[in-house]
């Protein structure tokens, strides 16, 4: 019979953080081993430009974590980045205040988001192949926006994207860290704080049920998306921060990355369960392998893409082997 | 130079942010850095960014928290190097760019740029071809990524080159993106089109001549004789080309830039003024010549 | 979803698009064609040269044949009611342990070529098992090979571009026999070697019904684990045997490059040739006028002078728009919307 | 009287092919417990969707305290006050019970969750009803009953004027039973509306002041608890005169004598069953002989056929047919052993939508020959001409997809596969289920010439009747259990009812 003891016993076994705590160890191991190997790799200067490195894929992979929870799945992500980033760039050149050029950005990024989303739900097409021509079609207006790479001239962004916030040792967090820290804060505040974030939960936990439950199904799932939209939006206003320049290019298999950062990151690829916190660990390895790739410099770079593949794989193995007792036979 | 860096105690440690490695000159380039660097006691690390900016930027920006003394970077475009190398500048480890250049609105960003001159390049071809084609023909240009500096330059440097003989048409202008493949694909559409129309064709590098030459033997054409090929590079393949009789003149751009970015580098580091740019001095290469070349070719 | 009886019918549209018919991917087909004939000119020239047909249409069929090989193997997973992400990593693996071994010189062409297949199929083995035996959804248990197959193939090849002047791996992809690209040939032996399997045997059967109906399927004794092995195998194999073909092609194993967004045209060609990615009926016909369609669109644009970079915006619409056919609901509203304009006129 | 609080007249809905409602009225009034009653399929579930705008009603109109109202979801029916906890336990698993319970209407300060308040109002809500969980685990570790629980202290949460409850009691225990009737009770008090199914007549007797009976998607009537005696409820969701007084009344049964027990049975169970699904069962079942399973919903017949079958592996007893022992781990060892089942959910189990009626016929027998020794096209269509005229299957042409046939068309092709394989046994679960009286009775007619031909059959029909036409022994179960067994003349509707309603659980 139900008790306080059934409970608890319970929510040890199913604990939600588990997956959470894996990655976190996976971190800790890949840090504290990289850090080992190599000299000068445990400073604060290292562990910032983590953020300040990986802010646009952290902020996209945000974005990527919402739709995932929905049960969903979005491959345009990067091209939106290299468009909306063009997009700013070359606005810009033609004399466009920064501020009024980012807002286009943050706008067309969401409506297009919240376009897909509106096909996926209303006409129930996979997510897969709708996001797909929205990637086609956003690399594609890139370049119609921009054949080549835009540099970035105005004397604002050149301010911003020298600005760190000072923290230890003569490091700093560059203002894309910051960026990328306010929206992953941002992001565990919608997921586990505003009844949005729960309905996404219920949605990807179980769309039917969500439906007979009174959810609005339609607005959250396009919601989700349009969401994205607007990271990816913003990721691509990181991105010219970062580089200082517009790059259609750019990008280019961001999407994959994203998802492999939000997986890795705990996150159920069938929706439902995660969190926006266990991407941002997730980006963190993500960016440790790389950065230990660098400062080990001998090895060729693709054994990043391997490596990745195989967090990938002992990540959703360790998912499965999670998930599968919680799953009581319903009905 | 080589008896400061014996006089230090500790040997250099140079970051080299490589493009990727997408064609046979890339490569080349690589090696020439990764020998030169053994053959001096330099450490090296290399990274290679798999064509992506965004990978450069973050591998300069691991050199620099790893405190390299220098770093070399061939860039893979133009644009947006400028708040990473302000980092590098802070600090206070010089930039050496190799093989192509970038704008940036202060020149103080990097120690040096070690480059061919692609304007000449493309400049070389034309006048090479003007001189076979005696001043007439239709040509078709295979240009590279579009908004890389040698595509824009080659295609300036050629144009330039041809305005002296009004006779010489650039009759379709494509990218084959540097590769292979598409070169090949693009070709094919353009024989299509143009037909015998078709005198010459000029490419912004060897791959994708070697691929627009599959595409005119499939044509059932002869290149090398019916239809004249130039490109840019001299890699072996273009060599071995030139041997079969295939491709008519390659203009050779230097890849083994590896000695001189470590001059620069060794100088950078003394604290010496380096000249804004070096170039890398090309020389034509055509059948005549290749057969006699292509034994000491070291890529 | 596709049985919620809660949807309503349309008849009249419906009956110009039943599932599976090659209509629709044979008028789009049509369409672009007709649209060449207008103008492009010397689009539909032939002629003969050095004993090669030569022209437009059969580039389209040769350039299309990695595409058509993909869409074969692709064809089966989808009717299984999965999808390979990964086909496009395969290529450049099988190209470059072809590659590698052929240029090493050593190494007898046909066993180069096993190789290369071997390794594809097993590659393949190892999706099926993720998919069908760990039961992982297929777009994430095909992503870990998509994101890994290309860094595994870098390595093999060493970060190098390997190239080859073997006749006969030369020839696989260049060659020709009876005037026409031989690749056209390895495209029609392969089709043809699988609509024989799936129609003669009751391979075809078996697989419609897993990815119709996977618990029914059960019931009759028929394994849905064994199917799908199967099916993710055969789809590396011939994913293997495109990469040896796009390898051949250029004569060099570009690993960092070939196969780059192939799993999407393959996928495209699938579904515009009219299976459904939910699984069940498939049509490896439709799928290969699928693959010719969006080759033909691509040589198109060539045509054009438009720039391949931005080439993937038409592309995309038609897709799209593809996909939308495909959803009864948006027929509905389209058919509404039809009439409504009829009865206004 | 004051006017209903919810009036539905002529509710009408059509699923494709299928006649789930015609017609149907219902009316509930404040402060009233309504019973709605019928068999599996019957409609039930149905009407309370259309009811609140899960499913738009194909005719009819639903008047809210004397307006007309047509909710397009549970969302707005939520709006005008109609709360409801649907049949299937609709909640998220991967959500802590707190947030099940207050999914959406969550309490917020500046559009963010007030955590706590949550928590409270959760442990409050199931205080009520008795609960004492900690509400932040996960609702997916908890037990189905637990899980109903939840799903009903939601739909008690809101202020509703009408509390619709969709078999609330299907999982729950004594205690908890009581413990939510007590509920109920109070909230009628306070006027609430009530509207709830169930299948135990008990708690209809206990708890409910009218009784709604729906049958074949149509109303039977509605009735004063009070003057519905028990066996005429059962008459009127059966649809049959129903006399246990005098069963000489009882359709007269075939009287064909059960094979002599001398013979080895076919297939004979001992002790078979199967933790958190079936209670251990005997079984045995000769050839030439048809073996009924009856029981009300969810007592486990179907279940038991899994088992047997090797789509559900049993984890106790043995298991012997034709005397030897064997244990059957797969539907393909079921097959090869000469069985065959004909599941009882057609639509997820039986049929192949999209592949043809002939494809559809002979896929059981191709799979039993494996995958390279295709059947000859004139062998696949002389068997599929054979069986779609040998049993009368309606269809345009054999070439036809499954999914345009009609229910009762689409079950006769499912037959003809299972058919095909001549099996030795064949367990046949609802084989007559939503198909019409022409199609049932020659049903019926097969499955007494494959008795004929030494085929064994079980079969499980909700329909008792139709057990005791067709059945020459029949098991009775009762809550995942065998509770008894009847033979020859004792197979009566009245007998088995009577057998279910005294045993003692
Ligand atoms: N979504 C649906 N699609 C197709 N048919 C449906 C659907 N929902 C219900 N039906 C059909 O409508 C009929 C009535 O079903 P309903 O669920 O209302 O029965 P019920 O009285 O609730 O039965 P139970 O006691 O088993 O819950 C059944 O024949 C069922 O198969
Ligand atoms: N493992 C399980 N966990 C939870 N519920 C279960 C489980 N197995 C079965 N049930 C439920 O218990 C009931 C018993 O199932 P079963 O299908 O055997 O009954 P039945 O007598 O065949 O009834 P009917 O066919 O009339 O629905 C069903 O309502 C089913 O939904
Ligand atoms: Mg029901
Ligand atoms: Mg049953």
């Amino acid at each position: 019979m139900a008790s306080l003891k059934e409970g608890r016993r319970v929510k040890l076994r199913h604990s939600r953080s588990l997956p959470l705590l894996a990655t976190t160890g996976v971190l800790a191991i890949l840090y504290t081993s990289a850090s080992l190997l190599y000299p000068g790799f445990f400073t604060v200067r290292v562990f910032l430009n983590l953020l300040g490195d990986n802010a646009f894929l952290g902020i996209t992979a945000i974005g990527m974590t919402f739709v995932i929870l929905s049960g969903g799945i979005d491959l345009s992500v990067g091209a939106v980045v290299a468009f909306t980033g063009t997009l700013i760039a070359s606005l810009l050149t033609r004399g466009t205040p920064p501020g009024w050029a980012m807002l286009l950005a943050l706008a067309i990024g969401s409506t297009f988001g919240g376009a897909m989303g509106f096909l996926i739900h209303r006409y129930e097409l996979p997510p897969f192949l709708v996001t797909l021509g929205g990637m086609f079609f956003a690399r594609g207006m890139s370049f119609v926006v921009s054949k080549e790479s835009v540099g970035i001239t105005h004397p604002l962004y050149q301010q911003a994207s020298d600005f760190g916030l000072p923290v230890a040792g003569g490091a700093s967090l560059p203002l894309t860290g910051i960026l990328f820290l306010g929206v992953v804060a941002l992001g565990v505040t919608v997921a586990h704080g505003t009844r949005f974030g729960r309905n996404l939960y219920a949605l990807g936990g179980n769309e039917a049920s969500a439906r007979l439950m009174g959810l609005p199904v339609g607005g959250v799932k396009i919601a989700a998306y349009a969401l994205n939209g607007f990271c990816s939006a913003l990721a691509g206003i990181v991105a010219t921060l970062y580089m200082g320049s517009g790059n259609p290019a750019m990008g280019f298999g961001l999407e994959l990355d994203a998802i492999a950062s939000v997986v890795i990151g705990g996150t159920l690829l069938t929706g439902g369960a995660g969190s926006p916190a266990g991407t941002l660990v997730g980006v963190l390895i993500f960016g440790t392998l790389q950065t230990a790739l660098v400062f080990d410099g001998r090895l060729n770079s693709w054994w990043l893409r391997i490596a990745v593949g195989l967090l990938l794989l002992l990540f959703i193995l360790l998912q499965r082997v999670l998930s599968r007792p919680a799953g009581a036979r319903h009905p | 130079p080589a008896a400061r860096a014996a006089a230090r105690t500790k040997p250099l440690t140079v970051g080299f942010a490589q493009v990727g490695a997408e064609s046979a000159w890339r490569t080349a380039e690589t090696e020439s850095i990764k020998g030169e660097a053994s053959k001096r006691g330099i450490t090296l690390k290399f990274s290679d960014a798999q064509g992506k900016q965004e990978n450069q930027i973050k591998a300069v920006r691991g050199f620099i928290a790893q405190g390299v003394d220098a770093i070399i970077l061939a860039p893979v475009v133009e644009t947006g190097w400028e708040p990473v190398l302000r980092d590098a500048k802070r600090a206070r480890i010089p930039v050496v760019l190799v093989d192509r250049g970038i704008k940036v609105s202060d020149d103080s960003l990097f120690a040096t740029l070690i480059a061919s001159d692609f304007i000449a390049e493309g400049r070389m071809a034309a006048e090479w071809l003007s001189r076979k084609l005696n001043g007439k023909g239709n040509i078709v240009e295979l240009q590279g990524t579009p908004g890389a500096a040698p595509a824009i330059d080659r295609k300036k440097g050629f144009e330039a080159g041809i305005a002296s003989a009004p006779g010489l048409k650039i009759i379709a202008s494509q990218s084959g993106d540097f590769r292979r493949a598409t070169g090949k694909e693009v070709m094919e559409a353009l024989l299509k089109k143009h037909g015998t129309e078709i005198q010459a064709v000029y490419a912004h590098n060897d791959d994708m001549a070697i691929g627009a030459i599959q595409a005119i033997e499939e044509s059932g054409r002869k290149p090398g004789s019916e239809v004249v090929v130039v490109s840019i590079d001299g890699v072996r393949g273009a060599f071995e080309s030139m041997v079969a009789g295939k491709l008519n003149c390659t203009v050779e751009c230097n890849p083994l830039l590896g000695p001189l970015a470590y001059d620069a580098v060794e100088k950078a580091v003394a604290g010496e003024k380096l000249p804004r740019k070096t170039v890398v001095p090309d020389r034509v290469y055509e059948q005549s010549t290749a057969r006699a070349s292509i034994g000491s070719r070291q890529y | 979803m596709k049985d919620d009886p809660t949807l309503p019918r349309q008849p009249r549209l419906r009956a110009w698009f039943p599932g599976g018919s090659l209509l629709w991917p044979l008028a789009g087909l049509g369409a672009l064609l007709l649209f060449n004939l207008v103008f492009a000119t010397g689009f539909f020239r032939l002629e003969l040269r050095d004993g090669h047909v030569y022209g437009t249409l059969v580039d389209i069929l040769n350039q299309g044949s990695k595409a058509m090989l993909l869409s074969i193997g692709m064809t089966l997973v989808i009717a299984s009611g999965g999808v390979d992400l990964s086909v496009g990593s395969l290529m450049a693996i099988s190209g470059a342990v072809a590659a590698t071994a052929v240029a090493k010189g050593t190494v007898p062409f046909g066993a180069a070529v096993g190789a290369a297949l071997a390794a594809g199929g097993f590659a393949g083995l190892c999706n099926g098992f993720l998919v069908a035996v760990v039961r992982i959804q297929p777009i994430v248990a095909t992503l870990i090979l998509m994101v890994a197959g290309r860094g595994i193939a870098m390595l093999l090849t060493d970060g190098q571009i390997v190239t080859f002047e073997h006749p006969a791996f030369v020839f696989l992809g260049n060659g020709h026999l009876a005037g026409l690209p031989f690749t056209l040939f390895l495209v029609l032996l392969s089709l043809g070697a699988t609509a024989l399997v799936m129609r003669r045997t009751a391979a075809g059967l078996f697989l419609e019904s897993v990815g119709d109906n996977e618990r029914a399927a059960a019931l009759c004794g028929i394994s849905g684990t064994r199917v799908k092995l199967w099916v993710y195998a055969f789809s590396g194999l011939c994913a293997a045997l495109a990469g040896l073909v796009a390898t051949s092609n250029v004569k060099a194993a570009d690993s960092s490059r070939v196969g780059e967004m192939m799993e999407l045209d393959a996928i495209f060609a699938v579904v515009v040739g009219g299976t459904s990615l939910t699984g069940g009926r498939f049509t490896l016909l439709g799928s290969l006028i699928g693959a010719i369609l969006i080759q033909t669109l691509t040589t198109t644009l060539y045509n054009l002078g438009l720039e391949p970079a931005i080439a993937p915006v038409p592309k995309a619409i038609v897709v799209v728009g593809v996909c939308l056919l495909q959803s009864s609901r948006f027929r509905g509203e389209l058919s509404g919307w039809l009439r409504s304009r009829r009865a206004a006129a | 009287m004051s006017p209903p609080l919810l009036e539905a007249r002529g509710i009408s809905k059509a699923f494709r092919g299928a006649q789930a409602l015609s017609g149907v009225d219902l009316t509930l009034r404040e402060g009233e417990i309504h019973a709605l009653m019928g068999e599996n399929g019957a409609g039930k579930s149905t009407l309370i969707k259309v009811l609140t705008g899960v499913h738009p009603p194909d005719a009819g109109t639903i008047q809210w305290e004397g307006r007309p109202i047509q909710p397009r979801t549970p969302h707005e029916a939520e709006g005008h006050g109609i709360s409801t906890v649907y049949q299937e336990v609709n909640l998220v698993p991967n959500l802590s019970i707190a947030d099940n319970l207050l999914l959406g209407r969550q309490p917020t300060r500046l559009g963010l969750i007030r955590g706590g308040e949550v928590r409270r109002r959760a442990s409050a809500s199931l205080t009520r009803l008795g609960l004492d969980l900690d509400v932040r685990a996960p609702l997916g570790s908890c037990s189905l009953a637990v899980q109903q629980m939840v799903a009903i202290a939601r739909a008690l949460d809101i202020q509703a004027r009408l509390l619709i409850l969709d078999e609330p009691t299907s999982s729950l225990d004594e205690r908890e039973v009581a413990t939510l009737f007590s509920l109920l009770g109070r909230l009628k008090e306070k006027g609430l509306a009530i509207l709830f199914v169930t299948h135990f007549l008990d708690q209809v007797y206990a708890l409910a002041d009218r009784i709604t009976v729906l049958r074949n998607g149509a109303r039977v009537g509605d009735y004063p608890v009070a003057e519905l005696p028990r066996l005429r409820l059962i008459e009127a969701m059966l649809g049959r005169e129903f006399h246990p007084v005098s069963p000489a009344t009882d359709a007269p049964r075939s009287d064909s004598p059960t094979p002599p027990e001398a013979f080895t049975p076919l297939l004979e169970a001992r002790g078979l069953g199967r933790s958190g699904g079936m209670n251990p069962v005997d079984l045995s079942i000769h050839p030439g002989e048809i073996l009924g399973l009856s029981g009300l919903l969810g007592s486990g017949r179907t279940e038991t056929a899994r088992m047997l079958f090797g789509v559900d592996r049993p984890d106790q007893g043995s298991l012997r047919i034709n005397g030897a022992e064997q244990e059957i781990r797969s539907p393909r060892e079921g097959l090869r052993l000469g069985l065959a089942y004909c599941a009882e959910d057609r639509k997820a189990e039986g049929i192949i939508p999209n592949l043809s009626v002939r494809e559809n016929l002979i896929l059981a027998v191709q799979a039993g020959r494996g995958p390279l020794r295709l059947m000859g096209r004139a062998e696949q269509e002389t068997l599929a001409d054979h069986y779609i005229r040998a049993l009368n299957i309606r269809t345009a042409s054999r070439e036809t997809p499954i999914r345009n046939l009609s229910g009762g068309n689409q079950q006769k092709v499912l037959l003809a596969r299972w058919l095909a394989l001549q099996p030795k046994l064949i367990l046949l679960d609802e084989p007559t289920r939503g198909i019409d009286v022409g199609a049932k009775a020659e049903i019926e007619r097969l499955v007494a010439s494959l008795r004929g031909a030494g085929t064994a059959v079980l079969f499980i029909s909700s329909d008792l009747e139709e057990m005791v036409r067709n059945c020459q022994r029949v098991a009775v179960l009762k809550d995942r259990r065998k509770i008894g067994e009847l033979a020859g003349a004792d197979i009566t509707p009245s007998g088995i009812m009577r057998l279910i309603a005294h045993h003692e659980g």
